[in-house]
């Protein structure tokens, strides 16, 4: 487990350089203020996004059970789902988690056991993705459900008068 | 090698690209960030301009072939009558202190959005056509041609303002955006450009009894039937009377919360409060709205709505008003009402027949809120409560933006909530997201459309996220609020950003913890929900049985 | 004032509707602020107003100076320079006095000057209130060599004694 | 060259570019312009304009009372508001005054910025704290800026008076308590270039306002510097005649104008970019400083629901009334058991 020791010493820039990458997908002007802005009230965009990368981070280095790092996907995919960002757009940031690690640890993936671990991890980061496409599908299936909920509870007295209220919840 | 993106050139996208400037850019149309073109027929019934068929995400708008003279004789018009459009043009230094109190700002990262560029997108088109300045330097003094882009421009992002002020609360000037955007939606109107979901609701107000259009005869089935609820879950039937003439007050109340869950619990409440109380009250079929979406789309509009509710208090000789739990129907009462259409010398002071209470406050107005009214009742002590019935409730209390940053209403809702919520229950967001500086539901000002929903849980995201923190923290399970946009909103605003958090009018509280006394005993509360130890103690008769 | 009009709606502009009437709204609040906006720019100006008010001329007929010839009534630097900087070479010296215990100043001329604001300087200008003073005043200066430096005659008695 | 670049660069070239006529126009001799002409056309120019455009203002009326309210309404007695409340929700004139004043001389919304940070505390029960603090630096760049402007202002009465009014003295006693250098470094010449450089900068380096700002915003604070740059300049390094300074000066006050030859160029300069800043100010956003006095949503207590608001232009408007909205569902409001004013033919038919 030497690759995921090195992982964990590098915990602070790879987190930080994460986020960077998921921060670049939107305009500058905002990027900033992602950035500068720490009131997690007053940013909760870049709150709930730093929250994703971090969790997912550690969930990655250890065993995780399959519901939390969806818990930890869906503080970055529910966001990403209402902006303006196709599926690919939005789930792109977990590959970039590859590239970051081949970057930051070049000298050290040279030793061909750590070689061998890293395509290894890597696989743990495609198996993330695929459980993105969940996670943004279930946040997608989530709005056309409370879509639906919505143009029905605008009625709901006049069903709930009709006697079909119970049926419809 | 098949020809793919890379990760890396996805999150590069720019999906507004930052190195053109805000002038250079133009609005994309994609299903669930734009709202539905209104169909004609809206427009014709009250007398709206260039009622026709068009569509958004279409290239032509048809419009009218003289729209931009249209457009800028309208805003000469306007800058003529609003000292507030003029000076907020003139004298706004773009120090960026608004930028980031914008809720669409802050949920979807679109610099467009911070409200200074928003005004910026109306100011430009205001530098080249009435300022020397613009007229003779163009881009470099800040001014632009009017042109089709810009004009679908400022109907994407007037429509992404749900004016709720938080903005004008932090302007070192008090600069308005909602004034600008109402006045802003006033111009796109005049050339035939404004939404399905207001214009429907507007013209169904104006006709029909409410926003959603229904007769009057369905508006008594429907509250009668509430009634029935009342004494279904309480063995006390409210007696309700319609258009009686001669009753002391009138009551007048959103459509949301005769229509909509859980607006419709909130009803029941008010029902039970006035039965409890025997106050000698009615309600109107015909000024049976207590929103107004008309104010959305232009003062005038507003006060064609608005006018309703003194004509019928006239007709119907009352004393005075009562208006429910709404937030825009409260800006709009609080701040024009009077100017409208005063002074109501029809009408007297408002008196609380229970108390005694001259509201002194409203003494031209003649209209009190119903959580001042109760706050009142509660003070004096005339309202025998009980908070255990509460006791399932978790709640924290979200302010409207109309009623906070238009009105001032915290106490009372707050004071009310207290008396019927058992201590410990009550748990206020952080104070940077609550009171005046309240985060609007992104969804205000008749943008609550369901196929701009994308839209809107950017716009709600921040007031979720501050909703989020307490739920995690105190386990808080109910959010508060005297809005019928609100409680038509934060449902499915939840839904998707906290999920597991139901919402609640204030009066559907005190509904539930009203005794009276000769009630039955209670076992559920308004919405049949077992009330805290009744369930547990069936459970517990159930097991006994079992064995 | 809600009563049916016989109109079309708002956006019959030119007609229909009621013109706002041309006047000035709150012109009474706003015209006030304004007016005591002005008076107080005016303000400061009036008690000299059409008055001239030249500059003083600084009074050299001080004994000391009438006493040396015409030619050799010359101050330590040219004129322009000591108007204008007069205090800039009050500063150096006292910096080359303290700092460096330097008390020799070559002046425009190349002629020396003992480097002393109450022996070089007081010795010709004796006149303080008339040289100095005047000046200062018009231009509301306070410079604070008066905080240490003594004028003339406390100067005389302090020479007296340490004779 | 993109939208900041062309903006920043105009504003930039127009002020070296006035720093280059003043002097040119020195050295080829135009004193009496420079000097007498120009300041007078100045001051005539902001007195007239801002006349103009307040009277602008003053044509349109405030239709609404439309105040901004921060804090809880009057509303029943025994509500209490404290001192705050009442001036963030004035709901008579006294409060509103008081609003005014605290907005004005206090610059009280730009102070209400108040951030949360979750700060990591490991050995805590939650590993968090949510701890409060105000994010106030524009305010403080704000207000640092406008009082040492206002200082810088009024020292320069000791200009356009003989003898100087006292205060004016004090004040710059006050200014340069430190008593560094000869002459006397007065702070507030500092501040105004310290904090106009900080709003210069943070409209560059921060995106967003870099992204909204344009020529009109970056020309008042470059030239503002400028002004101080060259005051600074004069005062300490390339010495003028003072004496010669103020009789030029006091001659303009006294409507004796007179060239006073022997006074350095930077004077003129520092001059003429005085008068540019007065004749630009009534058709900029410089406007801000009559304009924060008429804000609609400052201005107005919020007590619509007590007194009569009224708007000069209220006109009849059409609605629909109760008799057609009857009309329209008569018959069957009558058979729901609704009251109605005329009764359906069905009705009568049964009588």
């Amino acid at each position: 487990m030497v690759l995921n020791g090195l992982l964990k010493e590098k915990r602070a820039v790879l987190v930080e350089r994460w986020r960077e990458a998921l921060f670049e997908s939107y305009p500058l002007e905002t990027r900033q203020f992602f950035r500068k802005e720490k009131d997690r009230f007053q940013n909760p965009v870049a709150h709930r996004l730093s929250r994703g990368i971090e969790g997912l981070y550690g969930a990655l280095l250890q065993e995780t059970e399959e519901e939390e790092l969806k818990g930890y996907l869906d503080e970055i995919i529910r966001v990403k789902a209402v902006q303006d960002f196709s599926p690919s757009q939005a789930l792109a940031f977990i590959f970039l988690l590859k590239g970051l690690i081949r970057e930051e640890l070049a000298a050290e993936l040279c030793d061909e056991e750590l070689g061998r671990q890293c395509l290894e991890f890597e696989s743990h980061i495609d198996g993330l993705a695929l459980l993105g496409f969940e996670v943004y599908m279930q946040c997608r299936e989530k709005l056309s459900e409370i879509r639906i909920d919505e143009v029905k509870r605008r009625v709901s007295g006049l069903l709930r008068k009709a006697g079909l209220g119970m049926e419809l919840e | 090698m098949a020809k793919v993106p890379t990760p890396k050139e996805l999150t590069r996208i720019n999906y507004r690209p930052p190195a053109k400037s805000w002038m250079d850019t133009k609005p994309e149309f994609r299903p669930g960030v734009y709202l539905n073109a209104p169909s004609p027929k809206w427009l014709e019934m009250i007398g709206y301009p260039y009622p026709r068929k068009w569509s958004v995400p279409d290239e032509d708008w048809h419009l009218p072939p003289d729209w931009k003279e249209i457009i800028l004789a309208g805003m000469e018009d306007r800058l003529k009558r609003f000292r507030t459009l003029k000076l907020f043009f003139d004298i706004c230094v773009r120090c960026g202190a608004c930028a980031d109190k914008c809720h669409y700002f802050l949920g979807s990262g679109d610099p467009k959005n911070m409200p200074v560029l928003r005004a910026e997108l109306l100011r430009s088109v205001y530098r080249r056509y009435f300022k020397t300045a613009g007229k003779l330097l163009g881009e470099v003094a800040g001014a632009r041609d009017l042109t089709e882009d810009v004009l679908k421009e400022w109907f994407f992002y007037l429509y992404q303002c749900t004016e709720c002020r938080r903005c004008s609360l932090f302007c070192p000037y008090g600069i308005d955006m909602a004034e600008m955007t109402i006045l802003g939606r006033e111009l796109l109107s005049s050339v035939g450009i404004n939404i399905e979901w207001v214009m429907a609701s507007v013209a169904s107000c104006y006709e029909k009894v409410g926003h959603i259009g229904a007769t009057p005869h369905a508006y008594k089935d429907m509250i009668d039937f509430f009634a029935e609820e009342c004494e279904r879950i309480t063995g006390i039937l409210p007696e309700v009377t319609y258009n009686r003439k001669g009753a002391e007050i009138l009551f007048i109340a959103p459509s949301g919360d005769y229509f909509a869950d859980p607006g419709t619990y909130t009803y029941m409440g008010y029902l039970l409060l006035f039965q409890y109380l025997g106050l000698d009250y009615t309600i109107s079929t015909y000024a049976a709205e207590g929103g107004n979406f008309g104010y959305f789309i232009s003062h005038e509009m507003g006060k064609r709505l608005n006018a309703k509710f003194y004509e019928e208090a006239k007709r119907l000789g009352v004393k005075w008003i009562l208006g429910g739990e709404c937030g825009h129907m409260w800006r709009v009462c609080n701040q024009y009402m009077t100017t409208w259409h005063g002074p109501a010398t029809f009408l007297e002071v408002p008196k609380s027949p229970i108390t005694g209470t001259v509201f002194e406050h409203a003494r031209e107005h003649k209209m009190v809120h119903i959580c001042e009214f109760t706050a009142d009742l509660i003070h004096h002590g005339k309202l025998k409560l009980d908070p255990q019935r509460n006791a399932h409730l978790k709640l924290t209390f979200h302010d409207s933006c109309n009623t906070s940053r238009a009105m001032g209403i915290f106490e009372e809702p707050r004071y009310i909530i207290r008396h019927v919520l058992p201590e410990g229950h009550f748990f206020e967001m952080p104070p940077n997201t609550i009171r005046e500086k309240t985060f609007c539901c992104g969804s205000g000002s008749g943008v609550n459309a369901d196929e701009y929903l994308e839209m809107r849980m950017r716009g709600g995201f921040p007031r979720a996220n501050a909703v989020r923190y307490v739920h995690d923290k105190y386990g808080v399970n109910h959010l508060g609020c005297i809005c019928a946009i609100d409680r038509a909103v934060l449902p499915t605003l939840m839904a998707y950003w906290v999920p597991g958090m139901e919402i609640t009018g204030i009066h559907e509280l005190v509904g539930n913890a009203l005794v009276f006394d000769d009630e039955i005993e209670r076992t559920t509360d308004l919405r049949d929900r077992d009330l805290v130890g009744v369930g547990k103690a069936e459970e517990a008769e159930g097991e006994a049985e079992d064995e | 004032m809600s009563k049916n009009g016989d109109y079309k709606n708002e956006f019959g502009y030119f007609a229909e509707r009621p013109q706002v009437a041309s006047k000035l709204y709150d012109s009474k609040y706003v015209l006030a602020g304004l007016v005591i906006f002005l008076l107080v720019i005016i303000l400061p100006l009036v008690p000299n107003l059409g008055k001239s008010v030249p500059a003083p001329k600084p009074d050299l007929n001080t004994p000391a100076i009438m006493k040396l010839p015409e030619k050799e009534r010359k101050c330590v630097m040219e004129l322009e320079y000591m108007r204008a900087s007069h205090m800039q070479l009050l500063n150096d010296w006292r910096d080359q006095v303290v700092r460096d215990g330097n008390r020799e100043f070559t002046g425009a001329g190349g002629k020396k000057y003992l480097i002393s604001l109450q022996n070089t300087c007081l010795e010709c200008h004796s006149n303080k209130t008339k040289f100095c003073d005047q000046c200062h005043n018009y231009a509301a200066v306070v410079p604070n060599c008066w905080g240490c430096h003594l004028d003339r005659e406390k100067k005389q008695v302090a020479r007296a004694e340490a004779k | 060259m993109d939208f900041f670049k062309r903006h920043f660069s105009v504003a930039f070239l127009a002020v070296i570019g006035l720093v280059v006529i003043a002097f040119i126009g020195v050295k080829a001799n135009l004193q009496l312009l420079f000097g007498v002409v120009i300041p007078y056309l100045a001051i005539l120019i902001f007195i007239e304009g801002l006349v103009y455009q307040i009277i602008r203002w003053l044509r349109s009326p405030v239709p609404f009372r439309i105040p901004t309210t921060a804090g809880q309404q009057r509303s029943l007695g025994w509500i209490s508001r404290d001192l705050g409340e009442k001036l963030d929700n004035p709901a008579n004139t006294m409060q509103t005054l008081g609003r005014m004043a605290l907005e004005i001389l206090a610059f009280r919304s730009l102070f209400r910025n108040l951030r949360a940070e979750l700060r990591e505390m490991p050995e805590t029960y939650a590993g968090g704290k949510l701890v409060y603090w105000s994010y106030k630096w524009l305010w403080l760049g704000a207000i640092a800026f406008h009082y040492a402007f206002l200082v810088v202002l009024l020292r320069h009465l000791r200009f356009v008076t003989e003898p100087a009014p006292a205060f004016v003295n004090l004040l710059g006693e006050v200014d340069g308590f430190i008593q560094f250098y000869v002459p006397t470094v007065y702070l507030s010449g500092i501040v105004l270039v310290v904090a106009g450089l900080y709003l210069l900068l943070r409209r560059i380096y921060t995106p967003t306002l870099r992204y909204i700002s344009l020529a009109a915003d970056y020309f008042p604070l470059l030239l503002i510097i400028s002004i101080a740059t060259t005051g600074i300049l004069m005062r300490y390094f390339i010495k003028v005649d003072i004496t010669a300074v103020k009789e030029l000066v006091i001659g303009l006050a006294t409507f004796k104008p007179k060239v006073v030859p022997g006074i350095g160029v930077i004077l003129y300069i520092h001059l003429f970019l005085v008068c540019v800043l007065f004749a630009y100010f009534p058709f900029s956003k410089l406007m801000h400083m009559p304009g924060v006095f008429l804000s609609p949503t400052r201005n107005l207590p919020n007590n619509n629901r007590a007194v009569m608001h009224v708007n000069p232009w209220n006109y009849p408007v059409k609605f629909h009334p109760y008799l057609e909205h009857e009309a329209a569902y008569r018959e069957a409001m009558y058979e729901a058991g609704l009251p109605v004013e005329i009764l359906p033919e069905s009705a009568e038919k049964e009588e």
